[in-house]
């Protein structure tokens, strides 16, 4: 891999760059791998980035069926935060957030990793109580985390109106919340792992597993079938398609997803910011497009579309927050399919069939763990037993009710 | 934005109407013999199929009904609105 | 300054009138009818705006919505609107426009730097640098942040209104071009209820900015007689100034109306600045017409090069044209009424045509009009100085890669190009059309539809582009018999030679012209192959890499152009490329329109009860629950929250205290199966219960956990009367409807809402009694009326359902009147209570008090987690019901285990302080984090009733009920570190003896 | 022995001026409501039923017939609403409880849980399609229509009286909202 550098542009500036490498190889499958990652999203392609770099099994196929990050990873609005309230979620988002910080640097890809600070307003006594049972936690559990006055939110984001119909009675704030640029975290693993061996295979669907006794040896696909001593599959929206070919069903349901983009303008929202009262949250790329979005669809669907009430009831909810954005226009607006569990908390898991491990659940808020996930999930793979980070997220925690419900004390989750 | 068929109001916008999920799971009469993972099943445990989908509505703004309809997931296209207690229509298999 | 562009006559204006405007400070004129972009064409300025990444000096490329590069910021203050394309402005009086993203002027703008340093910028640069040092990351973003953007965003509120309207039209025709125009005509005569929508302020689409004959007249008499007729229909709605922006599934389609968007900031109060239409249509036709591409050519970004249509469009609308010497660069044959009509109007017009030959129309035309043709030539470069000096055109060679010869200059102030034309298929996209490429036209041209969008695309937006097949397939469309408008066929594209990239003299990419497919994000041709080179193979992957296509305009202009050079460049066919999706809007839409009525007081209901403006009249502070206002607390002068809590919590321990509560959510149950229901519902038994008796309940989940409670009273034999927490009324009631309609139809229960039928009053305290045996001649001693008793009597003359229930542990009475008599009730308790001092309280006292008798708050004490052993309330799981809903849960694994969180009280060292809510135990008191947590507090007041005062809590805590007695740690979030004595969670009278009395 | 005064009865929009201009906008005297819950193919039921109300019962939901000062809408497959006059309602509960005796049915006072609002003028069609999905126009909503259906953010129940009148029957929390819904949708026609 030839590395990217501030030197390495002005060099090729010169060659009116045309001397560029491609970021990641596009090879033909091999008969067998060691591992086959199933599904190229940011999630499949970290896994596979861990699994070459950190567990030295460098025999790794990662299949997409579509374009890499072509899944939620390239239609999330890009959160990242580690403010969960149970210790188990906190272990595992605050392993993400460990690894997020220097990984530009390690995979030598700018991932723009901005963490601006992140703002969870709360408008009643209810949301009070909430943001400070939370934001106890998270600080006992040695993650950043400030409650703000409403003096100290208006100072942090001027424009916003702390009136209205529901007034902001205080905020929690994690500073070291914030966005990172989606598509480059896909690319950034993509072409760090195929750097170190990994097998990146696009335009190839997985129709089927080949299961022998009960263990998983291989996977069909449109083009052939492919060997594997071990399969992650980390498919997101279509997890339960999956387990279908496997032959168990999972406890998810797939929603559609939307968000939107507005035109860019000048930098006017500073910080990430999110009301479950209101029920929306907004942040501003680096482009200057605001990035807004809210809550899921309530029925399944596998269509990337969503319904248009949806996005009237956010920008209801935006405007509401920001009135004086109602002359604001939105540029774009698209859908997702998230794979949501009961209690709003992944599924890091192995399955009835043995060497066959799923990594899904991820619903509204799995960006934020990309680099978290993937590093469990890799070390859970290559050592044929789920890292202890990962091990409350089993599946088996449906049938016991050990379950880490994130959804039962808080309502939103991105 | 779908077109729904309450089969008591017949058509109307979709936002007069809540989706419940999977239709047909019946609640086991004999929870208390079964095991935590079959009641886990029951609970949690979901079809969520990628193609003709049979679940449940309610008519929330309308006559408050709670109804079954027949839809793709892969295109969102309703193939029947049948009633509670109803068998859903024989040929769903056909589109998929 | 004069309208030195202006022709002397001609357009659609009224020259009758002048309306004076500004743009960049200086000010201009021009007339009704001018949209911004042609009233500042008709001024000679041509430098508009400066691009996204580069900040290239840029004017109009077209005349309509798919403008890229004339972003305007429109208007000021709280009127302000960015990135405002000029061709979509219309002018009026008093206009005032800004160019955006320069610094400090659009003539000297700073940020060309970028320009110069652009060869150090290619696509995705930034995902390859700024990554040293880490720390500068926050640094480079912030410099990063704030050369990106465009406009700047409003600072103000807005002052405009914003509406809503449903529709349900048989017909909705998008586009009033011909095709539309014979569309809408022929359903109106068909009797369909019609509605007709056109961006444009006037019908007409392109027939406005040409010069073609239907049906024997003029266009423009022909679309006069259309618009006639239509007006006459009463079930035909024309609406002009109006956008489809999106196709939706079933037919669902929203279109925003300028309704006074167009008149400037002072536009009427009355009178919505726009509004959001949203159609449910049985049929839809899409007549959107068909947008011209650019060539992409060295430097042709150039201000004063623009579309050859809409330099026609300028000239047949407007009266104006773009100067005085018009090179129009083109592949095809329909730039060629460009030039033509140009020169009719006296412009010098030098026609370059990468053809060999072209259509004999079209060369004939253009000759007798005096027009220069360099056939097989392109051009190869511009000069640009403060304007359009020339531009150099040479020899193409046969296979279009290279040029050869020498390099002519021709003179020139204006140019413009077209490398053909793509139908307007976004909406037909964006209804999951799919896609079918025309390998004459080269264009792409809707296909099948989905069956859950049915329409059909007419005319130009069918790939169709001569009038008379456009007046054909409209008309068919609309349904109407009889023969349809006509016009003469014309060939009118002729034979397109494609030329993705026209090459200059040096290598594409490689020197410094810059060959842009895509305007406004300054995307280039070699831009698109760099993508290529580096394995962004999948369209989608070179959309996101370069940001082709995802700039305000959508690619409008440059997504065909970009997926036929990617095609040319790979050597595969245009359809193997693919195409990205199109995704709504069709142009950028106002959150204010998609939010429509629903702001401020409309936003999301207020609930009051039937008491609350007297609460309100007597200084009541109100808090949001769900969507209700209650009354937290009522100060009296000088008095904070804490010091009328105490007051409140001290008066209803010692007197009486009246309390609203209303918002309790009520549901009348009749049947044979009610009690049969109650089991299911409930985690206790409910045989037993007798009529006139009040019984309270905990409901589970099917997974076991505590999500509501409430009590339940037999009113009569198969009658009763059941509350839920106010946040749970709907949730209850759906809940029991769910099990009664899908799993239980058998059994006899109906179940009605009665919530707001009731105004509740609760009257609490040790002379509750004489309060309420001041208002009745019933009975309502303790033997008529004991605890958990319930009677309907008459109360100051209303008839009235009392509960002897209580949430206080004080002696209770809850009153029911319907709600009409609310207030009047009320007031005559107030009158009666004022003999015994009675005080009034809020929900802040409510809680403090139940808090004191331990009684939880579903949803504060119990968070979804929670089973009723879980908050020490197994007494009231029965153990001999078969089953009830959640039962089954109880007993898994990690359900049933030892040591789970468990409701307790908590004593804090310090009798003063009130633990804050959410505050943590941790098992482990350690210098700083992380500490090892194992609970929370749920709830915590200062009481004034326990010890004399001091403060009380609920917690849950692991194994909390083994450790009654013990000190636990809570670690605050602010450094303090508290200590605290867990107890029961009862802390007054423990053994329940007042609440009976 | 205590004298009271005389109850004063109030609904939720008693204190919001009445809007009058090319459209006017009012709250209705409270008029008597009773939800009913049966079955209509149970004879016991029809029987009892026409005890009280003498019209037929309608079964079509959305259909409505009138008798006397009385109205009975069908709301859903069993569900009906009884509309009286407000006196009549203490009545119409007690001897509906007795006629229908064994079979399976319900009668609940519901009157203050609604209250009504109308709206009347030329441009009422006009103003009921800002809030509503529901296809209002005359061809889709004749005068005598009525449905059940989603205004802005709440359920109404929608009466379509004459072309240009329309009672509106809401919540009673809900009224206030709904109210200064519609004077924001009229203000273009009543300037
Ligand atoms: C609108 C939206 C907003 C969101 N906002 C946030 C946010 O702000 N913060 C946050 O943390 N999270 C957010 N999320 C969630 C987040 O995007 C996801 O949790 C995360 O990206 C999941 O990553 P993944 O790699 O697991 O899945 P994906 O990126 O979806 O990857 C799964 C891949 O599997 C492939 N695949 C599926 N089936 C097959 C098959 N049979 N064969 C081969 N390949 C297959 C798919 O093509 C896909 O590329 C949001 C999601 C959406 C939709
Ligand atoms: N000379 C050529 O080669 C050439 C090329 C293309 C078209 N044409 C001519 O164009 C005409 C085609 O007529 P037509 O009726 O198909 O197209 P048209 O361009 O005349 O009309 C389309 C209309 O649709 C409107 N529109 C587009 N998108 C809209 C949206 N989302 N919402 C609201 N309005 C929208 C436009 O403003 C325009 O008024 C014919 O006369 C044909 O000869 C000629
Ligand atoms: C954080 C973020 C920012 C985006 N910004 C833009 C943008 O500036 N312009 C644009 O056209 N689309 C933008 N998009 C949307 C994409 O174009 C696209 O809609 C999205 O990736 C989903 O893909 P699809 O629409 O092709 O299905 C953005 C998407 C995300 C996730
Ligand atoms: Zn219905």
């Amino acid at each position: 891999m030839s590395r990217y550098s501030v030197f390495s542009l002005v060099r090729n500036a010169f060659s009116y760059h045309q001397n560029w490498q491609r970021a990641w190889r596009s090879p033909d499958p091999k008969r067998e791998y060691d591992v086959v990652i199933v599904g190229g999203g940011g999630h499949g392609l970290a896994t596979a980035y861990y699994l070459a770099t950190e567990c030295g099994i460098t025999n790794v196929a990662v299949i997409e069926k579509g374009w890499l990050g072509g899944g939620n990873t390239g239609r999330n609005t890009t959160i990242v935060r580690s403010n969960y309230l149970w210790d188990e979620s906190a272990a595992l988002y605050g392993h993400a957030m460990q690894l997020w910080q220097g990984l530009s640097q390690a995979l030598n890809y700018n991932v723009m990793y901005s963490p601006r600070g992140l703002l969870h307003l709360a408008h009643s006594v209810h949301d009070m109580q909430e943001i400070q049972r939370r934001g106890n936690a998270i600080y006992l559990n040695g993650i950043d985390s400030e409650f703000l006055s409403p003096e100290q939110v208006r100072e942090m984001v001027p424009f916003m109106s702390m009136e209205g119909r529901y007034p902001v009675l205080g905020a929690l704030l994690q500073k070291r919340g914030g966005t990172a640029r989606h598509d480059a975290v896909a690319w950034g693993y993509a072409r760090a792992a195929d750097a170190a061996g990994v097998d990146i295979i696009q335009n190839c669907e997985v129709t089927g597993f080949d299961i022998q006794d009960g263990t998983v040896t291989g996977v069909q696909t449109s083009r052939g079938r492919i060997g594997a001593k071990t399969v992650g599959v980390v498919t997101a929206g279509h997890s339960s398609v999956m387990a279908e070919m496997a032959g168990f069903r999972m406890p998810l349901e797939s929603f559609p997803l939307q968000a939107l983009v507005s035109e860019p303008v000048k930098p006017v929202v500073d910080c990430v910011i999110m009301s479950n009262g209101v029920h929306a949250y907004i942040s501003q790329s680096d482009k200057g497009e605001l990035v807004i979005g809210a809550s899921s669809d309530a029925y399944n669907s596998y269509t990337q579309r969503g319904s248009y009430d949806i996005i009237e009831d956010t920008l209801q909810a935006i405007c509401e927050m920001y009135p004086l954005f109602t002359r604001m226009r939105m540029l774009r607006q698209w859908g997702g399919i998230v794979d949501v569990t009961v209690d709003r908390s992944p599924i890091i898991s192995k399955t009835p069939v043995r060497n066959l491990y799923f990594n899904c659940g991820w619903g509204t808020g799995g960006f934020k763990c990309t680099p978290g996930s993937g590093h469990v999930f890799a070390h859970s793979l290559a050592n044929g037993d789920m890292h202890a980070i990962a091990a409350p997220f089993s599946m088996d925690r449906f049938n016991s009710g050990a379950l880490v419900d994130e959804g039962a004390a808080s309502a939103v989750a991105h | 934005m779908f077109l729904i068929s309450c089969p008591w109001c017949g058509e109307r916008d979709q936002t007069e109407f809540h989706c419940h999920g999977e239709a047909h799971i019946a609640r086991p009469e004999n929870s208390l013999e079964m095991d935590d993972a079959a009641w886990g099943d029951y609970v949690f445990f979901r079809k969520n199929v990628k193609g003709v989908h049979l679940e449940r509505w309610t008519h929330d703004h309308g006559c408050g009904r709670w109804f079954n309809a027949a839809r793709n997931t892969a295109t969102d296209e309703f193939l029947a609105f049948y009633k509670p207690g109803e068998a859903p229509p024989a040929d769903l298999e056909r589109v998929s | 300054m004069t309208q030195d562009n202006r022709l002397p006559a001609g357009g659609l204006i009224d020259r009758s009138r002048t309306l004076s405007f500004e743009f960049d400070g200086k000010t201009y004129t021009g007339h009704p009818g001018d949209t911004l972009a042609s009233a500042l064409m008709a001024n000679g300025v041509t430098l508009l705006g400066r691009s996204f990444k580069y900040h290239r000096p840029r004017g109009l490329l077209a005349a309509g919505s798919e403008e890229p590069n004339a972003l305007i910021q429109l208007e000021r203050g709280a009127h302000t609107e960015p990135n405002t394309r000029a061709t979509a402005i219309e002018l009026y009086d008093g206009l005032n426009a800004c160019s955006q993203n320069r610094w400090p002027s659009l003539k000297y703008d700073i940020g060309v730097v970028n320009s110069w340093l652009s060869r150090f910028f290619p696509a995705g640069f930034y995902y390859k640098t700024f990554m040293w040092p880490e720390r500068l990351w926050m640094t480079y973003e912030h410099v990063i942040r704030r050369a990106a953007g465009l406009g700047v965003s409003p600072r103000l509120p807005d002052p405009d209104r914003y509406e809503h309207r449903h529709d349900q039209p048989e017909l909705l025709v998008v586009g009033a071009g011909p095709a539309g125009l014979a569309a809408a005509l022929s359903g109106a005569r068909a009797g369909k209820r019609v509605v007709l929508v056109d961006e444009n302020p006037q019908l007409g689409g392109s027939l406005l900015g040409s010069r073609d004959t239907i049906d024997g007249q003029s266009a423009l008499d022909w679309v006069a007689g259309v618009r006639a007729e239509l007006a006459e229909h009463p079930c035909v709605r024309v609406l002009t100034r109006t956008t489809l922006t999106g196709y939706f599934d079933y037919n669902y389609l929203i279109a925003t109306e300028h309704v006074t968007a167009h008149l400037g900031p002072q536009a009427s109060d009355d009178l919505p600045r726009q509004r959001l239409w949203k159609f449910r249509a049985k049929s839809v036709v899409l007549a959107t017409g068909a947008i011209e591409r650019p060539l992409v050519f060295a430097d042709n970004d150039r201000p004063g090069i623009l579309l050859a249509s809409a330099v026609r469009t300028y000239q047949h609308r407007f009266g104006v044209l773009p100067g005085r010497r018009l090179v129009v660069f083109t592949n095809n044959d329909s730039a060629y009424s460009t030039a033509i009509d140009a020169a009719s109007a006296g412009v010098a017009v030098t026609l370059v045509d990468c053809r060999d030959t072209a259509g004999d129309a079209a060369e004939r035309g253009a000759d007798a009009a005096g027009v220069t043709r360099m056939m097989g030539s392109a051009i190869t470069g511009v000069s640009y100085r403060n304007g359009l000096q020339s531009v150099d055109v040479m020899a193409l060679s046969a296979d279009g890669t290279r040029v050869d010869g020498p390099v002519q200059k021709v003179p020139c102030d204006s140019a413009c190009s077209s490398g053909g034309w793509n139908p307007a298929v976004h909406l037909h996209s964006q209804a999951k059309g799919k896609l079918r490429w025309l390998e004459d036209t080269h264009t792409y041209a809707p296909a099948a539809c989905a069956s859950t969008m049915p329409h059909s695309s007419v005319g130009a937006c069918d790939g169709e582009f001569s009038l008379d097949q456009a007046l054909n397939a409209g008309w068919a469309a609309g349904g109407a018999t009889g023969p349809a408008p006509s016009a003469e066929r014309v060939a009118s594209i002729g034979a397109l030679r494609p030329l993705w990239v026209v090459p200059c003299d040096h290598p594409v990419g490689e020197g410094p012209k810059k060959h842009f497919h895509e305007f406004q994000n300054d995307a280039t041709a070699a831009d698109l192959w760099l993508a290529q080179r580096e394995g962004f193979e999948s369209i989608e992957h070179t959309k996101r890499y370069t940001t082709t296509g995802m700039a305000t305009d959508q690619g409008k202009t440059s997504n065909v152009n970009a997926i036929g050079i990617l095609a040319s460049s790979r050597g595969i066919t245009v359809p193997e490329v693919g195409v990205t999706t199109f995704r709504p809007p069709y142009t950028p839409l106002t959150f204010g329109a998609i939010v429509g009525q629903n702001r401020r007081h409309l936003f999301h209901m207020v609930r009051k009860t039937p008491i609350h403006d007297w609460q309100a009249d007597h200084g009541a502070v109100f808090e949001d629950v769900g969507d209700w206002k209650r009354a937290r607390y009522y100060p009296k002068p000088g008095e904070d929250m804490d010091a009328a809590v105490r007051r409140e919590c001290q008066a209803v321990r010692e007197g009486v205290g009246l309390f609203d509560a209303s918002t309790l959510g009520k549901i009348d149950l009749q049947g044979e199966d009610v009690a049969w229901l109650l089991d299911m519902l409930y985690t206790n038994a409910w045989g037993g219960l007798a009529v006139g008796k009040c019984r309270y309940g905990l409901m589970l989940n099917e997974h076991g956990m505590v999500f509501d409670d409430g009590v339940t009273t037999r009113v009569a034999e198969n009658h009763y009367h059941m509350t839920t927490t106010t946040g749970g009324a709907a949730r209850v009631l759906g809940w029991i409807e769910e099990w009664l309609q899908t799993e239980w139809p058998d059994k006899r229960v109906h179940a009605t809402s009665v919530t707001e039928q009731w105004a509740v009053m609760a009257l609490n305290g040790p002379r509750a009694r004489a309060v309420l045996e001041a208002l009745t001649e019933d009975d309502v001693s303790n033997d008529a009326l004991p605890f958990m008793g319930f009677k309907e009597i008459q109360l100051a003359g209303v008839p009235a359902r009392v509960f002897r229930i209580s949430f206080t542990g004080e002696q209770a009475f809850e009153v029911n009147v319907p709600a009409r008599y609310g207030r009047f009730v009320w007031e005559q308790m107030v009158a009666a209570g004022a003999a015994h001092d009675m005080v009034i309280y809020g929900t802040e006292t409510m809680h403090v008090l139940r808090a004191e008798k331990g009684f939880i708050i579903v949803g504060q004490d119990s968070d979804g987690t929670m089973t009723p052993s879980d908050l020490d309330m197994d007494w009231i799981v029965s153990k001999k019901k078969a089953d009830f809903l959640g039962k089954r849960s109880l007993t898994r694994s990690d359900t049933s285990r030892d040591g789970r969180k468990q409701l307790v009280g908590l004593l804090s060292e310090d009798p003063s302080l009130v633990l804050p809510e959410g505050a943590h135990v941790v098992s482990e008191l350690r210098a700083a984090p992380p500490m090892p947590m194992i609970g929370h507090v749920t709830s915590s007041y200062f009481s004034p009733n326990v010890d004399g005062g001091r403060s009380i809590a609920l917690a849950v805590i692991q194994g909390g009920f083994k450790r009654k007695g013990d000190w636990v740690d809570l670690p605050l979030i602010d450094g303090r570190r508290v200590r605290a004595k867990v107890v029961d969670p009862v802390f007054v009278d423990a053994a329940g003896e007042r609440v009976k009395s | 022995m205590n004298t009271f005064p005389t109850p004063v009865a109030r609904t939720p929009l008693a204190d919001l001026p009445l809007l009058l201009g090319a459209l006017s906008l009012e709250e209705r005297p409270l008029s008597g409501k009773v939800s009913l819950r049966g079955n209509a193919g149970d004879s016991a039921f029809v029987e009892a039923l026409s005890a009280r109300f003498s019209g037929a019962l309608p079964t079509q939901v959305g259909q409505r017939v009138e008798s006397g000062q009385a109205s009975l809408w069908c709301l859903g497959p069993d569900e009906w609403r009884l509309q009286c006059e407000l006196d009549a309602v203490e009545d119409t509960l007690a001897q509906l409880r007795d006629a229908f005796g064994q079979c399976h049915a319900s009668a609940v006072d519901v009157s203050d849980y609604y209250t009504e609002l109308a709206l009347s003028g030329q441009a009422t069609r006009d103003v009921l399609a800002k809030l509503t999905p529901l296809d209002v126009s005359a061809e889709g909503f004749p005068a005598g229509s009525q449905a059940a259906t989603r205004m802005a953010k709440c359920s109404v129940l929608l009466h379509m009286v004459r072309d240009d009148q329309a009672v509106l029957c809401v919540r009673w929390s809900h009224a206030e909202y709904l109210w200064d819904y519609l004077c924001e949708a009229a203000r273009e026609y009543n300037h």
